[in-house]
């Protein structure tokens, strides 16, 4: 186990790095720079805006950029924004609670719904109620999420003149502000999470239903709730993890719009501003640590699978 | 440029106030968007920072005049009390006030206010080359004779500097600052109304009343929150319920609705819409395409369908200067001609048109309608337009570096002379290769010139010129921003730029 | 045990329908059995004849399928028609089940121990350290080595023999008094085989529990069963006590079947006897007798009428026209008739 | 056709020849020895069966034979060339003269090809006929096996377990090959589908005069088809000998367990009921096999000899190999023919 | 007693064959509409989903046709009209027709989409099948490599790709094509380490056979089915995304009439014109709707018994909300084991 899970942090490394190449030779590509940016509105001549070129080390060719940039790595620094001067760990770790809560909520909120549309569909499978829940499934997988937030929130406004409280604050400060101030974000987010939830929960569910040791279990005289809620749910979670984490990875990538909205001083607004300011490092860095998170996601769903499985603990592949 | 957007002020209340100013309350302002890059005035040029500092937390030695009644541009004292210009124009004397201290914290601790003051900020500008010194740039020296009087001299006369001076960068700094005592990147202490107190990181900036303003009594309002919003949705939201006093939208749709269900809607004046034909590019070397295109156009229905209120303009401002030309004087230089439209590009050899992109840098959501309507109007003389969408960073460098054959963007300029120095021949911001000895020696009489009349009437000459024989840059219309603010704040009056000292008349009528 | 007892179970002509895309199919159709306390009957055939259909419909457990007519009597109770609860009430306590493939029949992501302490407490209150030492103590009944530290092991920890053994010690929690085995030993090498099946037998044995045994091995059944009955195309052909079917099958198909099984003592210089074709699936079954495109002594007849299944003498019976004209003279009697009468 | 129990034909060249092979799976942890020294010699014509319990290497074997897996030691030949040491082109030459059935007859026959391109794989890998030629060769193959031209364009979901395994024989068949691996051809099948299957094999055999490798695990079955009988217990070969005797008086003490296992079918016998022994304990796995002979944890007579050293094959009068201490007979130890070395 | 078996044995339904059928013809007409029935028999659903998108490629294609006025030209005195005799769906905020603007979308979204789906489902087939069949070195490079692009977040790199090429209709192609691909790759390479395994392709093998004719004849055929199902699934997500993509201002520049524009620019007039959202969200969720039915009907009508399993994992996996679904490492991992 601990060497493959060396093997598994050593392809984590790799990709980080291949990531970091990635970044650095599409950044040579992109027009413009934080420098131009700056700069703009205030009547500088050619050669100062080299000279802050050359400052922040925009002139050298991206070889020796991304040299430069991994020696510092590897000694702990990351960098500091372009504009802010601040370091880019700083900037990100400020960011990460907020669309950690908002990722992680939603998720929960599109996990416990979708399970519960996929269980009762797969439990009721081709009646009327099936067909209601997979509609209403595919339906939310349909509308975009910023139309939903913005049907939400302008409909709450509209009808009941409620809004979200506009300033974040975390939940420790005050939760039932951030609990007002998350809700829609997290509906929005969290209802196309439920509707593949509920797809993949319904079919794994109808594939342990039909499997023998669930005939086994029946044939014990177990009741069918406990057939449904303790054996066949449970053997359908390896999938439904798969399918959380890898979502976990992309919700916190994909906050951009609904951060926005919002108002929500998460990492999706940082990374967006980033790359529309040119701030390079915090791109990089920003880059990095999602794909660090992603690499850790998927160690961490191995590692889930192994707590539910124990075939998988023991090192024998999945059946 | 185009960060400098929502140009004017941000808030606005333009209906005359409710009862008698009382004090206290926490009003709650939106902002549109957070600093990019640190407080310090000395270095950064960023609209935000303007919004939230130039004005509130700084004084300037003049500021513009606003109010329910103020319809132009007009300067008021703020820091100085009086001033006085030499008749070469080549020395300025500042009286400034004797009463102000500076706000109470460390490590400047609310000393007074001295000239000192104004001459290290000013010293300091000059050799901030790359953000402001541009405006002072006839400067050759600023002395303090005594600790309430300031004079510059400058080189040359240099008529705009008035306008300079009351221009929201150039706020006064504590020579603390400027030595670098404490971080102006990270801390603002000023002679404004109002002080720093909180600020979280794309959240919000918090705002405490300066209780040892010089003008008693002011500011009314206790607290300014700066919530950072982006959203109009969000922020029509808020506005709905109440939690937001006041915000800003571009989309006279959205204000419409929201004037019918009783919140306050203030047309605050904005940037110019630019438009940009590179005469670099063929076809548009040729003058007449250039006339053609303009006059292909219906700006004025381009401005009632999309912007709602707008001002038909040519270079310069009505709000900023009595030198723009009215509308009419705009409609008989550029007038919404197809047919003559046509006509000109029969002339220039292109009977049937021809093909061309505009790069469009978007700020809102207007501009790419906008670009829509342009496109249309175009095609109808057989210009097929194609619209090519580009982010700011991509729209800043591909104007300067001139790639692009039209472009449209807000460029966020107030000031006449602001407005001409673009066009100067070694101006970075000079995306179309602007060109004229005539219009350069016109914009070297300007600034020589002190009778503010005599001025106005070259930059008039200068703006028909523009119109008529370059035809590289337009700023068809003003556009403008609507301010809509909740029925309990008053006295919130629009500015054309970015002039946080008017907060300190804002109350809050709590009923 | 050649006196047959008063029927614990008795099947009476069984239909069994699927729903499939092109209409519903009958994958039993037609059966009939009888199994007594204490007794073992096996069911043999070919794949897809029949016989697990048969059996799951006992206890509802058909999924997709339901019985369409026909009737399973428990101890003269009724079981067709009955609610879910009663059969689930049945299911485990009164007739358990073990399966072929023992790999996948247990719940992977539970402890062996947690397996048969649900079992024993599904249909007695029972403490959870009650049941654990039960457990253990059935474990170490089936001839787990270790139980006690087996209990607490995951199914893929033990190798297949064991885990059939745990599947037993499932089946026997509540000492059921019918055991249905659907080819419990098919997917386990012969000593393997041989240990489950002596396992079965001394738990029977012991504990007097009637015995449904199914299988396609026809050793199995010489070596297992009282009595057997032979399933061909979800229908049964003969029957009868195994002594008699095996040593002299009337019906052509059984007679072929065991014809075609190789022993120690079959010549390899000879071609084996086989059976010509393929076991209809039961949507194309051939209308007459279903055996009769393969089989040899085929008539006119075969091919238009099904035959009835003809009682020969007091244990037997059998499904083929050649009965009817038979000279041996025994009573051609349909076996409805004689359930009728006892 | 039928011959007598002539073992090791030592008249002609074997048709294939194995040497030691030995083949270990490494994993990261574990590595599991699959194959541990087995030899093996194919007469051309005959049929070498393979017996063992699931998991003792057989198929292993086979694919070590046809070279779809490479050794991790030892030697394979095949009418003289040496197998390992062929190039590509020489590989792919041979591969036509020797097919394998597998056991899983719909898993083996790609369910999105016609029979006609299934069947006629071989033909066009190695560029023997194209067209209306393959067509009709393939029709040949089908009708010699019992199929008919009308299945030429079927899938194989349209077949049975036992029609697959025809298409599977006819595709081996098509080359014309010498060799055909049987890696438990027959046991998925019914018994009734099971005859007809063998029947056709020793057809096929007497008419074309193929060597059979026939793996099964299946006693009964592999005695009906061999000529010599290779018993296998964890990746080695235990026994070897004819049928008939091998099964009449097993000697190795594995295959008398699995010999008296069996389960008797014997209707002639009015009560053979609990006559058997039942087997002690069960296989241990190959990825860590007990020291010594491998088969000591579960031998009824096992010595301490047993633990400690590992048996090497001893011929015994009988023409037959027993891989047992117990027969490393005084007598004759210099007469012991070492075919399977241990490590 | 026993009967002489023969080699041929007789069964009737040999017998009753005696001529070789004609081959069938690869796509004649008469294969393509049995396979037509086959499917709307037993897989009714989809039929519908399919007469749906039939409709809509037919909407499409003749759009000039259906839509009653030019979808980019501007009714300046009808600027955000309702509903009417005139504009059946009312009209935009520059008094364009928004039927006939949802007419002309469905050119945009759909050929975002089917480009999209086809090109990302042949690049990641392909990279999956030949990484996953030879394995070793070269797969452990190119799935890193597929790896690191996942492991960028998508915004990213839509944006960069959006902000070096510039939006338009075939840079959003590009950039989403892109951010797609890995994930074919993914669920190809993944089917192959299944298929590889399979006992016919190991027969293949030992007929000799060229790696290049068992990927294309025998490991491609079969994995089709999963790649063709998880497409029309993640050809949904495409159109989605583009709509997120034109929120943003980086996917189709106006004034192309796609369905994502329309939602992105409309959406500020939830209130006083909400026809401008109603009218392309009921058209996207149709489209949506039916390629999610399609998807799943395929998935049972193509394999009713085999892949079942592979299958409902990976279709349950797709692009749900975000840019991908980042699927199957664990169907990689179990097959790695083995
Ligand atoms: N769920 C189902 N849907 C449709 N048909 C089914 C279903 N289950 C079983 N059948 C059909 O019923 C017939 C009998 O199946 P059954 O499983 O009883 O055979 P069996 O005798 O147990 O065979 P085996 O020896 O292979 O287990 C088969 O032809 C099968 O195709
Ligand atoms: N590719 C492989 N990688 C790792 N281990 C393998 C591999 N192939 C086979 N083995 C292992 O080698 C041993 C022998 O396997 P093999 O398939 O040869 O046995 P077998 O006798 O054919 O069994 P069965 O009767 O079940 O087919 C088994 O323990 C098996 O798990
Ligand atoms: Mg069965
Ligand atoms: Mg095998």
């Amino acid at each position: 186990m601990i060497g493959y899970a060396l093997r598994r942090l050593g392809f984590g490394a790799v990709v980080m790095f291949l990531v970091t190449v990635f970044v650095f030779m599409i950044m040579r590509l992109v027009p413009g720079d934080a420098v131009s940016l700056q700069l703009q509105d205030t009547g500088v001549s050619k050669a100062e805006a080299d000279a802050m070129r050359a400052e922040f080390g925009l002139d050298d060719p991206v070889w020796v950029q991304l040299w430069t940039w991994l020696g510092d790595a590897v000694q702990g620094d990351l960098g500091t924004s372009f504009y802010s001067g601040e370091s880019v760990v700083d900037l990100f770790l400020a960011r990460i609670p907020v669309t950690v809560q908002l990722g992680l909520m939603a998720m929960m909120l599109g996990a416990v719904l979708g399970l519960v549309v996929g269980v009762v569909a797969a439990a009721t499978r081709g009646s009327m109620v099936d067909g209601a829940m997979r509609l209403f499934a595919v339906a939310f997988l349909s509308v975009p999420n910023f139309v939903v937030a913005l049907l939400v929130l302008t409909g709450l406004a509209i009808w009941f003149a409620w809004s979200p409280p506009i300033v974040y604050t975390g939940p420790a400060e005050d939760f039932t502000s951030w609990a007002q101030q998350i809700a829609i974000p997290v509906i929005a987010l969290g209802t196309g999470g439920m509707a593949s939830v509920a797809r993949l929960t319904r079919s794994s569910m109808l594939e342990s239903l039909g499997s023998d040791y669930i005939r086994t279990v029946r044939a014990k005289g177990v009741r069918e709730r406990v057939v449904i809620a303790k054996h066949a749910l449970r053997n359908s979670t390896i999938a439904v993890l798969t399918l959380l984490g890898l979502e976990l990875a992309t919700v916190l990538g994909g906050t951009v719009i609904i951060e926005r909205m919002f108002s929500l001083p998460g990492t999706g607004q940082l990374i967006y501003q980033a790359v529309l300011d040119r701030d390079y490092p915090v791109v990089v860095a920003c880059t990095i640590f999602y794909a660090g998170l992603f690499v850790i996601t998927i160690i961490l769903i191995d590692l889930l699978y192994a707590l539910v499985d124990p075939r998988i603990r023991s090192g024998k592949a999945l059946s | 440029g185009g960060g400098g957007g929502t140009g004017g002020s941000t808030d606005s209340g333009a209906a005359a106030p409710v009862g008698a100013p009382k004090p206290g309350g926490t009003a709650v302002l939106q902002l549109p968007s957070e600093i990019t890059n640190g407080l310090n005035p000395l270095i950064s040029s960023d609209p935000t920072l303007n919004t939230l500092l130039s004005g509130s937390v700084y004084g300037k030695l003049i500021d513009i005049k606003v109010g329910p009644n103020v319809k132009a541009w007009e300067l008021e004292p703020d820091l100085a009390e009086s001033w006085e210009v030499a008749k070469d124009g080549k020395s300025y004397t500042f009286k400034l006030r004797k009463d102000v201290r500076w706000h109470n914290i460390a490590p400047v601790n609310g000393r007074a206010f001295v000239a000192d003051d104004v001459v290290a900020t000013f010293e300091a500008l000059k050799k901030a080359t790359r953000v402001h010194q541009w405006m002072i740039e006839p400067v050759t020296s600023i002395e303090a004779p005594d600790e309430h009087t300031v004079v510059f001299k400058l080189s040359k006369p240099y008529a705009p500097m008035l306008d300079y001076l009351a221009y929201h960068f150039n706020m006064i700094l504590p020579r603390e600052g400027v030595e670098g005592k404490f971080d102006l990147a990270t801390q603002a202490i000023g002679t404004g109304p109002f002080m720093l107190d909180k600020h979280t990181p794309d959240v919000e900036w918090v705002f405490k009343k300066n209780p040892d303003y010089y003008i008693k009594g002011k500011p009314y309002v206790d607290v300014i929150k700066r919530p950072i919003m982006t959203d109009i949705a969000a922020v029509t939201a808020a506005l709905r319920s109440g939690r937001l006093d006041s915000g800003t939208t571009s989309d006279q749709n959205v204000a419409k609705q929201l004037g019918e269900q009783g919140l306050k809607v203030a047309e605050t004046p904005g940037a110019p819409v630019s438009f940009f034909i590179n005469p670099k590019v063929e076809p548009f070397d040729d003058l007449k395409v250039r006339q053609a295109v303009a006059q292909a156009i219906d700006w004025v229905g381009m401005g009632e369908n999309i912007r709602g209120k707008f001002n038909l303009t040519s270079l310069v401002r009505p709000d900023t200067s009595a030198a723009a030309l009215t509308r009419d004087e705009v409609l008989k230089l550029r007038p919404y001609d197809p047919e003559n439209a046509k006509k000109l590009l029969a002339e220039a050899g292109l009977p049937n048109g021809f093909s061309t992109k505009l790069m469009v840098q978007r700020v809102d959501d207007e501009d790419v309608r906008e670009a829509q309507w342009m496109q249309e109007d175009l095609a109808k003389v057989g210009i097929k337009m194609e619209l090519e969408m580009v982010d700011p960073a991509t729209g800043i460098d591909r104007r300067r570096k001139h790639d692009f054959p039209m472009a449209k963007a807000l460029r966020g300029v107030h000031l006449p002379d602001q407005v001409w120095r673009d066009f100067e021949k070694e101006s970075l911001e000079n995306y179309t290769s602007v060109d004229d000895a005539e219009l350069y020696e016109l914009l070297a009489q300007s600034r020589a010139e002190q009778d503010e009349d005599k001025r106005n009437e070259i930059y008039r000459k200068m703006q028909t010129r523009m119109e008529t024989e370059i035809v590289q840059v337009l700023y068809p219309i003003q556009k403008f921003d609507y301010g809509i603010t909740g029925a309990r704040v008053q006295g919130l009056y629009e500015s054309p730029i970015y002039h946080g000292r008017r907060l300190a008349d804002m109350w809050l009528n709590e009923s | 045990m050649t006196v047959p007892s008063p029927p614990l179970l008795e099947v009476n002509d069984l239909y069994v329908q699927f729903p499939t895309p092109t209409g519903p199919v009958n994958a039993v159709a037609g059966v009939s059995f009888t199994v007594s306390a204490g007794e073992t009957v096996a069911v043999v055939g070919e794949s897809g004849s029949g016989k697990s259909v048969s059996s799951l419909a006992l206890l509802g457990l058909l999924g997709s399928g339901k019985i369409s007519s026909g009737s399973v009597l428990l101890r003269g109770d009724e079981l067709v028609g009955a609610g879910r609860e009663k059969l689930r009430r049945l299911r485990g306590a009164e007739i358990a089940m073990i399966f072929q493939n023992p790999m996948s029949s247990l719940d992977p992501l539970f402890t062996i121990g947690d397996q048969l302490i649900e079992a024993l407490r599904v249909h007695r209150p029972m403490s959870r350290r009650a049941a654990r030492a039960r457990a253990v103590e059935l474990l170490r009944e089936v001839g787990l080595p270790d139980p006690e530290r087996r209990v607490r092991a995951y199914p893929h920890e033990l190798s297949g023999g064991q885990q059939q053994r745990v599947m037993v010690a499932i089946a026997l929690t509540c000492e059921p008094a019918l055991l249905i085995a659907d080819e419990p030993t098919t997917a386990l090498d012969v000593t393997v085989e041989a240990q489950i099946l002596e396992l079965l037998r001394t738990m029977q044995r012991d504990r007097g529990t009637a015995l449904l045994l199914i299988t396609h091995d026809m050793a199995v059944v010489a070596e297992m069963a009282d009595r057997v009955v032979v399933m061909y195309a979800g229908q049964v052909v003969e029957h009868g006590l195994v002594e008699d079917v095996l040593r002299d099958p009337r019906n052509p198909y059984t007679k072929a079947l065991i014809d075609s099984i190789p022993t120690p003592a079959t010549p390899r210089d000879r071609p084996m006897p086989a059976i010509a074709g393929n076991v209809p699936t039961p949507a194309q079954a051939p209308p007459g007798c279903r055996f009769h495109p393969r089989c040899p002594s085929v008539f006119e007849r075969c091919s238009v009428d099904a035959p009835r299944l003809y009682q020969l003498g007091e244990t037997r019976a059998s499904r083929c026209w050649l009965h009817e004209t038979e000279p041996s003279g025994s009573v051609a009697e349909t076996v409805e008739e004689v359930h009728r009468v006892g | 056709m039928a011959s007598g129990p002539q073992l090791a034909d030592e008249r002609a060249a074997p048709l294939f020849e194995a040497r030691d092979l030995v083949k270990q799976f490494r994993s990261r942890r574990t590595v599991v020895q699959a194959v541990n020294g087995v030899s093996l010699k194919i007469p051309r014509g005959r049929t070498v069966g393979l017996v063992g319990e699931s998991g003792s290497g057989k198929s292993t074997v086979a694919r070590l034979a046809l070279r779809l897996l490479d050794p991790t030691s030892g030697e394979v030949s095949f009418d003289g060339v040496d197998l390992l040491r062929a190039s590509r082109a020489e590989m792919r030459a041979l591969r036509r003269r020797m097919q394998i059935v597998f056991q899983d007859p719909l898993g083996s026959l790609n369910p999105r090809m016609r029979v006609l391109n299934a069947v006629g794989e071989p033909l066009s890998v190695h560029g023997i006929a194209k067209g209306k030629d393959k067509a009709d060769r393939v029709v040949e193959l089908l009708e010699r096996v019992g199929l008919s031209s009308g299945d030429l364009y079927k899938f194989s979901h349209q077949f049975s377990g036992g029609q697959a395994q025809r298409i599977g024989i006819a595709r081996a068949l098509a080359t014309d090959p010498d060799l055909i691996v049987c890696d438990e051809a027959v046991s998925a099948l019914d018994v009734s589908v099971q005859a007809q299957v063998l029947n056709l094999l020793k057809e096929l055999q007497a008419e074309l005069g193929l060597s059979y490798l026939f793996i099964a695990h299946d006693l009964n079955v592999v005695r009906y088809m061999a000529d010599e009988v290779c018993v296998m217990y964890l990746g080695e070969i235990v026994e070897r000998g004819d049928g008939d005797e091998l099964f009449a008086d097993p000697r190795h003490p594995y295959t008398k367990m699995l010999v008296s296992a069996v389960p008797e079918f014997a209707p002639e016998l009015a009560d053979g009921r609990g006559r058997r022994s039942i087997p002690r304990g069960e296989p241990a796995s190959p990825s860590d096999p007990p020291p010594g002979c491998r088969f000591h944890p579960r031998c009824p007579q096992a010595m301490r000899r047993c633990r400690e050293e590992a048996p090497a094959m001893h011929r015994v009068p009988t023409g037959r190999a027993v891989a047992c201490h117990l027969f490393d007979a005084p007598a004759a130890p210099a007469d012991a023919e070492r075919e399977a070395s241990e490590r | 007693m026993t009967q002489k078996p023969t080699l041929t044995d007789e069964a009737p339904a040999v017998r009753s064959a005696p001529k070789p059928p004609r081959p069938p013809r690869r796509l004649g007409v008469r294969q393509v509409l049995t396979a037509l029935r086959t499917f709307v028999r037993s897989q009714p659903l989809g039929a519908a989903a399919l007469l749906l998108i039939c409709f809509f490629v037919f909407v499409a294609v003749f759009a000039p046709l259906v839509a009653p006025y030019d979808p980019v030209q501007q009714f300046r005195r009808d600027i955000l009209e309702p509903p009417s005799g005139t504009y059946l769906f009312g009209t935009d905020d520059l008094g364009r027709d928004v039927l006939s603007r949802t007419i002309y979308g469905a050119q945009t979204s759909l050929l975002i989409g089917v480009v999209t789906t086809g090109v990302s489902l042949v690049l990641g087939t392909a990279i999956g099948v030949v990484s996953g069949y030879f394995g070793r070195a070269l797969d452990v490079v190119v799935q890193r490599v597929m790896d690191s692009v996942q492991a960028i977040p998508g915004i990213v790199l839509l944006l960069f790709i959006a902000v070096i090429l510039g939006p338009s209709v075939r840079n959003t192609i590009i950039a989403l094509t892109v951010v797609i691909t890995p994930s074919f790759n993914r669920i190809a390479r993944a089917e192959t380490l299944r298929v590889r395994q399979e006992p016919y392709v190991e027969a293949a093998r030992a007929t000799g056979a060229h790696a290049p004719r068992i990927l294309a004849l025998h490991v491609l055929p079969n994995l089709l089915a999963s790649v063709l199902t998880l497409g029309s699934l993640i050809f949904a997500g495409v159109i989605i995304a583009e709509s997120a993509l034109s929120f943003l201002g980086i996917g189709a520049p106006p004034p192309t009439p796609s369905w994502g524009l329309m939602l992105s620019e409309g959406v500020r007039y939830v209130e006083r014109a909400p026809w401008l959202i109603i009218v392309p969200s009921i058209a996207l969720s149709i489209a949506v709707f039916s390629f999610n039915l399609l998807g799943d009907a395929l998935r049972d009508h193509l394999d009713p018994r085999l892949q079942r399993r592979a299958l409902d994992r990976v279709t349950g996996l797709w692009w749900g909300r975000r840019m991908l679904s980042r699927l199957a490492p664990s169907l990689s991992r179990a097959a790695d084991k083995n």
